[in-house]
């Protein structure tokens, strides 16, 4: 026996905790775009998609955020931080690779410096995580040793039913208990199977790779060069990565006053380590693929024990020239030893 | 209601006619609006659009791209090249939804100073009943508050 | 023998020669429906190359590579028509030499690719004028046309929901055989004309700054709107914008190779009705 | 850090009477990088130009601006007193708040927070401003004179007689051009050859001038002060420097029967030949594709002729390099072919002839010796009918302009024909008569009530010819019905075109030209004799129709320009040019179509060892005049112009 959801009582959990001053978010398609924004009602969620096309992480660490207003005056300067405000917030209907992709940011976020503008949104919001029964072509989660109903970075883990009506819920965490309080009336117990999760083929050896990349010779090797060789350079896979979090910061304003901006910045860019004095050390598109693939799967590893990459596939699926991570580490596979 | 509104206008003018004609509407002692601020440029062709841009971030509810008569042109040829720009972008501009009464366009020689100050108080009238560009000053409103993300 | 194998077989006779010491063309992708460009330096590397109506991709953006034709020698590259007028206007914006480039040209109709002849792009004229005589997309202007008829501030509404999206990745720029500036105006900082931020302000005013340095260069390829990871109709735009050249100016994009650009050029008698 | 003083003018009560000007200060002082602030009753006087100066000095300012009148009435004054503190005279901006502000505004309140605003953007422009130097380019002293027609020959004397080099380039055998095949000139009917021949001797004679003929200009490079000319000199295959011009070489010439073109083909000439018996300089040229030895190598009897044995049938065409700092274009025109109105039977009919051939005719060195004789049959034509307007003023077969000389030019032909054939009969169709010009009404008067000549307001429909006569046949549009008219000869005033290689040629030199081929002049009302390349000018026709005395007033006047620019050693210019930045220019050269002054090149950008890595943009700061076009034009940002820099021009706007 386990605690079921049924679709139909989606509505009054939805109602629930958005009077429990929760709001709730979920993948919605909205101007030709799937993404996660605030929902109502069942009716307004897209769960059916196997992914929507943008990541949770746009609502943790946003693509431009600001961090402080200032006004110039004659002999100084004022400023004001702007932090964003205390917002509960439900994630329902996150995929695991997507709620992976938080947990894998977490370290990053604060290991030495503790990112309040990360932080403060993460410990307000609820990851309500649906297992994966459909994959397709670019799921690549099991590559990266997760699995499409991995529980990484998820409070609550929904499985949808075999008969389609709803989901098993399992809360994994103290929050995810906490958030299943105000529903608990629309829960009801129930020996309904689970559906199957995706079958999502192994398309490399993530091991093997780890191997490579650590190798000092591979750093120099010409693989780079051949196999990032259609790269345009721009940053689609970088910014719809749920794991990506590199940042640039930017003063926006007039004569007599400004808002100092967090803006998210793509190793793919060349202007990414361009030097003032004109000089740029990833001076080809080789150097700054490399550096993408060596930072998820060699140095953060290094840093905080973990692959950045969760699997979601995105890079691949979304790039303008059918580039990704699946076909480098592919090809790294059968590299010969 | 209080106060009618005073919308701002942006100018963007060549000093051989547009800002001589200013001049002259000066030495005239003739009367207008004051909403407009002048920026001084040697040519149309110096205009950029970037600047159209920056007016309407800087909260433009309207602005005024000016200078020399068809064959009029201090050099000859900077304003023909600065029509050309100016339809294409007008066009862009008008496509995006931004109302292409706000930004006019003129010819206004030296010796025009009674067209200045006449235009200078219809645009600021059209401008008036138009109402302030709030569509477009919400865009900057909305980066200046926290995010809510 | 079909457009692919005769291509396969010119394209591998080229390489053996040493006529051209590249090919860029499309082969398989990590779909069936999916074709990825390629880059073939040997006759034998020649076999992956395929060519069928999935294959969409205007190639020529490869060809303002860096130091790609620095050297002198020829590259062959896949076409279809707006391709082979990128070429044209990379001609005649001085970013190639047309001498050192080999056209495959082919155009996709109902499905499926078929050849057209001739190897530099001059010997194209015919095609291009033909693409010119049939006119713009009629379904873009049909769609186009819906917006115009809006009144400006629902348009205004539209393009702000369509621009909210932007994540400026800048994989419209990146794909554009036009985007060639070593410094983007959008790189550029001192002054900051376009705000880099993906905010919706920063979002208008990319890209209306990157519709206007195409107006007149555009050849609808279409690579900005599908390469756009949160899929901005960017093509609605671009197709204004050629439009608006066409009927002012009589200019459509890419027609010579020394075709002088729209905007630095002028007619005395250019229309001018809206200016008062 | 930026020291910015601001000084505010009352200008008496003009300024102050409308804006509060302590307020303004006041809030002007508070702004970031103001050092100091005042005011004055009147800025441009001398002790408030001292007070600019002292404050400058004293508090080391880097930048000024003084809110008063438009710049266009001080910007001048105060610089210079800027320059005089010490202080680059580009480090200052005006702040217009007279003739854009308290002049034209009622309420105190409104024009004072404009005059802040005004104030404040212009505070954070100057911060920006950089201190500009004047761009000297050094100028060869020389000038080059294309085109040897009575306006190329005025300009070349004018300027020689000033004591500065010349050199004349005429791509016919002898200079003189159109002019000397003109019979008399009106409205004086002085003989045209007696008024021009002195003059085209003393161009030759000249010492500061040298004369080129049978010369053409091949390649201009380079651009004010600095041009570089390539001219080809035709193998002439007669010595210039041994040949007397005796002629002996002309009478025993065995090809006697080639047409002449200066005749207008009613003459003949021989393969060697001089143009015309006064030709300059009197040294025949070999018609290689008529001479019979360049055929096939038999005859010679020239060379053999020639008793200083000035015949060189080897001489190869050479090119001369020449280096000139100025170029004055008088390259003339040519008349329109009129067979294209086959109504009118020009072409057809030997007896409809156009006004050159006329001119010809009653010149006195001409074929007939001055006797007006038709072509077909050298009978004294007792009727002859002269057509204005053909060509001219007609937008469906001719050109949509006037050639602003045949109304004159027909006046005199009548009145030509009246003195030589006495008893005969005019009749001119025309559309107007203009007439503006000294002399020029008087002149037309005559020929009507001294001379009778027959004008008749109207179009000719038709010319057939019918035993022996040309019958023509028209409308008197005054009266209103239709004319016939048996003529013995038929005149046509033929428009006046460019020379139809000018579009070809004005790309040598990198200039404008319109629709017709026409030069363009810089502007049509300020700057008629320059071209927008600095330091080429235009004389004479090939810039549009012009007469004799035009054509030599625009020539003195060109010779003007050319001596100003040859005044100095430098030329001084305004610092307000454009400037490329290297690093980022795409090299697209869109800036180079664009510019109207083609002073933007290419330029190489080598490594090391010399090797090209990429081309970019140039600007030659001696051509650019300042006015931007480039700058908006490029998309990467790459081209900025000096004083109004993108900088500039943001910090402006993002302060209004």
């Amino acid at each position: 026996m386990s605690r079921i959801l049924l679709k139909n009582k989606l509505d009054d959990c939805i109602a629930a905790w958005r009077s429990a001053g929760f709001s709730v978010l979920a993948p919605v398609r909205r101007s030709d775009l799937s993404r996660f924004d605030e929902v109502e009602r069942s009716t307004d969620m897209a769960l059916d998609l196997v992914l929507p096309e943008r990541t949770i992480k746009d609502h943790f660490f946003p693509q431009t955020e600001p961090l402080i207003k200032y006004k110039i005056k004659k002999h100084d300067i004022d400023s004001q931080e702007m932090l964003p405000p205390d917002m509960k917030r439900v994630f329902f209907g996150v995929r695991p690779c997507d709620a992976s992709g938080l947990a894998i940011d977490d370290p990053l976020f604060g290991w030495d410096y503790k990112d309040e503008y990360w932080f403060k949104r993460r410990d307000n919001a609820v990851i309500v995580t649906i297992a994966c029964t459909a994959s397709d072509d670019f799921c690549m989660c099991t590559s990266v040793k997760l699995d499409p109903d991995s529980t990484k970075g998820s409070d609550v883990m929904l499985r949808p039913l075999q008969n389609g009506n709803g989901w098993q819920v399992e809360a994994l965490t103290d929050r995810g208990n906490a958030l299943l309080g105000p529903v608990a009336s629309f829960l009801q117990e129930g020996s309904e199977a689970p559906a199957p999760v995706a079958s999502v083929p192994v398309r490399f050896d993530v091991d093997r790779v780890m191997e490579w990349l650590a190798d000092p010779a591979s750093f120099e090797s010409h693989f780079w060069k051949e196999i990032s060789l259609r790269c345009i350079g721009c940053g689609s896979c970088t910014f719809l990565c749920p794991t990506c979090h590199c940042f640039d910061i930017q003063d926006e304003g007039d004569t007599f006053s400004g808002i100092r901006r967090k803006n998210w910045d793509s190793c793919s860019f060349a202007m990414f380590t361009m030097h003032t004095s004109g000089h740029n050390p990833r001076n080809t598109q080789s150097t700054r693929w490399r550096q993408r693939i060596m930072h998820k799967f060699n140095y953060y590893r290094g840093k905080f024990g973990v692959n950045s990459c969760s699997g979601c596939g995105r890079c691949t699926r979304q790039c303008p020239v059918d580039m990704g991570i699946t076909e480098t580490l592919q090809a790294i596979t059968n590299l010969p030893k | 209601m209080s106060e009618p509104f005073e919308p701002k206008i942006v100018a963007f003018v060549c000093t051989y006619c547009t800002y001589a004609g200013a001049d002259l509407a000066g030495t005239s002692r003739m009367k207008y609006a004051s909403n407009v601020r002048i920026v001084r440029l040697p040519c149309t062709g110096r205009i950029s659009p970037m600047f159209i841009l920056k007016a309407l971030q800087k909260g433009a509810d309207g602005v005024l791209v000016s200078g020399c008569h068809p064959g009029d042109c201090h050099f000859a040829q900077g304003n023909y090249h600065a029509r050309r720009r100016w339809t294409v972008f007008r066009a862009l501009l008008a496509f995006t939804g931004i109302p292409e009464q706000r930004i006019r366009f003129s010819w206004i020689s030296a010796a025009e100073g009674a067209k200045f100050a006449e235009l200078i108080n219809t645009l600021t009238e059209d401008i008036r009943k138009l109402g302030p560009f709030e569509q477009y000053h919400e865009l900057q409103k909305v980066i200046e508050t926290q995010s809510t993300y | 023998m079909g457009i692919q194998e005769q291509y396969i077989s010119e394209a591998a006779g080229l390489l053996a020669s040493g006529a051209v010491k590249l090919v860029i063309g499309y082969c398989e992708g990590s779909t069936p429906d999916r074709r990825r460009p390629v880059f073939v330096r040997t006759p034998a590397e020649a076999e992956r190359l395929m060519l069928d109506g999935a294959c969409v991709a205007n190639l020529s953006t490869y060809l303002i590579t860096e130091g790609l034709l620095s050297d002198g020698k020829s590259v062959a590259v896949f076409l279809k028509p707006d391709g082979i007028r990128s070429i044209n206007i990379l001609a005649a914006e001085a970013q190639i030499n047309p001498e050192q480039v080999v056209i495959f040209g082919f155009d996709i109709e109902n499905g499926q690719a078929r050849t057209l002849a001739g190897r530099k792009a001059s010997d194209f004229t015919s095609v291009v004028e033909a693409a010119k005589a049939a006119g713009l997309s009629a379904d873009l202007q049909k769609e186009s046309e819906r917006l115009v008829q809006m009144s400006a501030e629902e348009r205004f509404e539209y393009w702000k929901e369509q621009f909210s999206k932007c994540i400026k990745c800048y994989a419209c720029r990146q794909v554009c055989p036009m985007c060639y500036c070593r410094r983007c105006i959008v790189d550029v900082n001192q002054p900051q004309w376009v705000n880099t931020s993906s905010h919706t302000l920063g979002n208008f005013e990319w890209n209306i700054v990157r519709a206007f340095h195409l107006a007149g260069r555009c050849v609808a390829c279409g690579g900005c709107d599908r390469s756009c990871p949160v899929n901005i109709p960017l093509r609605l735009i671009n197709h204004r914008m050629a439009k608006e050249v066409l009927d002012a100016f009589d200019y459509y994009a890419g027609e010579s190779t020394d075709q002088k650009p729209v905007l630095a050029t002028f007619r005395q008698d250019d229309p001018e009705t809206f200016i008062l | 850090m930026a020291k910015i003083g601001v000084f505010v003018c009352h200008c008496g009560e003009n300024i102050a009477s409308m804006v509060d000007t302590a307020n303004l200060v006041a809030a002007i002082s508070e702004h970031p990088g103001v050092e100091i602030c005042t005011e004055y009753k009147y800025f441009c006087s001398d002790p408030g130009q001292e007070t600019v100066k002292r404050a400058i000095r004293e508090h080391g300012l880097t930048g000024v601006v003084v809110a008063a009148c438009s710049p266009r009435m001080h910007e001048q004054t105060f610089r210079k007193a800027c320059a005089e503190a010490g202080l680059n005279p580009y480090m200052l901006e005006l702040a217009n708040i007279r003739e854009q502000c308290s002049w034209v505004h009622t309420d105190k309140e409104e024009a004072t927070e404009k005059a802040i605003e005004i104030t404040r953007s212009l505070v954070e422009k100057v911060k920006r401003n950089n201190g500009l130097y004047p761009i000297s380019v050094p100028v060869t002293r020389r000038a080059m004179v294309i085109g040897g027609g009575i306006a190329g020959i005025q300009a070349a004397l004018d300027i020689a007689g000033a004591g500065r080099e010349v050199v004349l380039v005429e791509r016919e055998p002898s200079i003189g051009g159109h002019m000397s095949q003109i019979s008399e000139t009106f409205p004086t009917l002085d003989c045209s050859q007696c008024i021009l021949t002195p003059r085209m001797v003393e161009a030759v004679q000249h010492p500061n001038i040298k004369v080129m003929t049978y010369s053409e200009v091949e390649e201009v490079d380079g651009f004010i002060g600095n041009f570089t000319v390539k001219v080809r000199r035709k193998a002439r295959y007669v010595r210039m420097e041994t040949c007397t011009g005796c002629g002996d070489c002309i009478q025993k010439c065995p090809v006697k029967k080639i047409p002449s073109e200066f005749e207008c083909n009613l003459g003949n000439r021989t393969a060697i030949y001089t143009p015309f018996a006064q030709a300059v300089p009197n040294v025949p040229v070999i018609d290689r594709s008529r001479c019979t030895y360049f055929k096939n190598g038999k005859c010679a009897i020239c060379k053999k002729t020639c008793q200083i044995d000035s015949i060189d049938f080897d001489m190869q065409d050479t090119i001369e390099s020449i280096e000139v700092g100025a170029i004055v274009v008088a390259t003339g025109f040519q008349l329109q072919d009129t067979s294209l109105y086959g109504e009118y039977g020009y072409g057809r009919y030997k007896d409809v002839i156009t006004g050159l051939h006329f001119e010809r005719l009653a010149s006195a060195s001409g074929p007939t010796a001055g006797k007006i004789r038709r072509p077909s049959d050298g009978k004294e034509p007792e009727t002859v009918v002269f057509i204005q307007c053909a060509g001219s003023r007609d937008v469906s077969k001719g050109v949509r302009y006037c050639s602003k000389i045949c109304c004159m030019y027909t006046a005199k032909h009548a009145m030509l024909y009246a003195h030589k054939v006495h008893g005969g009969n005019t009749k001119i169709f025309y559309m107007d008569i203009r007439a503006a010009g000294k002399g020029y009404d008087e002149f037309t008067r005559r020929a009507i009530e001294e001379d009778h000549a027959g004008y008749v307001r109207g179009r000719v429909s038709k010319i057939f010819e019918e035993n022996g006569k040309l019958i023509v046949r028209g409308a008197d549009m005054l009266l209103g019905r239709p004319v016939e008219v048996e003529a013995d000869m038929v005149v046509l005033a033929t428009a006046m075109v460019p020379q139809p290689d000018a579009k070809d040629f004005a790309k040598v030199l990198g200039i404008g030209y319109d629709e017709y081929g026409f030069f363009n002049e810089a502007h049509l009302k300020l700057r008629p004799v320059e071209t927008a390349t600095a330091g080429i000018y235009l004389a004479g026709a090939c810039q549009s129709p012009k007469d004799i005395p035009d054509s030599v007033s625009q020539a003195s006047a060109a010779a003007a320009k050319v001596l100003g620019l040859f005044s100095r050693e430098q030329l001084e210019r305004e610092p307000v040019v454009a400037m490329v930045g290297e690093s980022t220019c795409a090299g697209c050269w869109g800036c180079v179509t664009a510019c109207p002054y083609n002073a933007i090149d290419h330029k190489d950008i080598t490594d090391r060892n010399g090797n090209v890595i990429k081309r970019v943009a140039s600007v030659n700061p001696g051509l650019c005049q300042g006015c931007g076009t480039c700058v908006s034009f490029c998309r990467s940002n790459s081209i900025d112009l000096a004083g109004f820099t993108e900088k500039q021009i943001f910090a402006e706007v993002m302060a209004l």
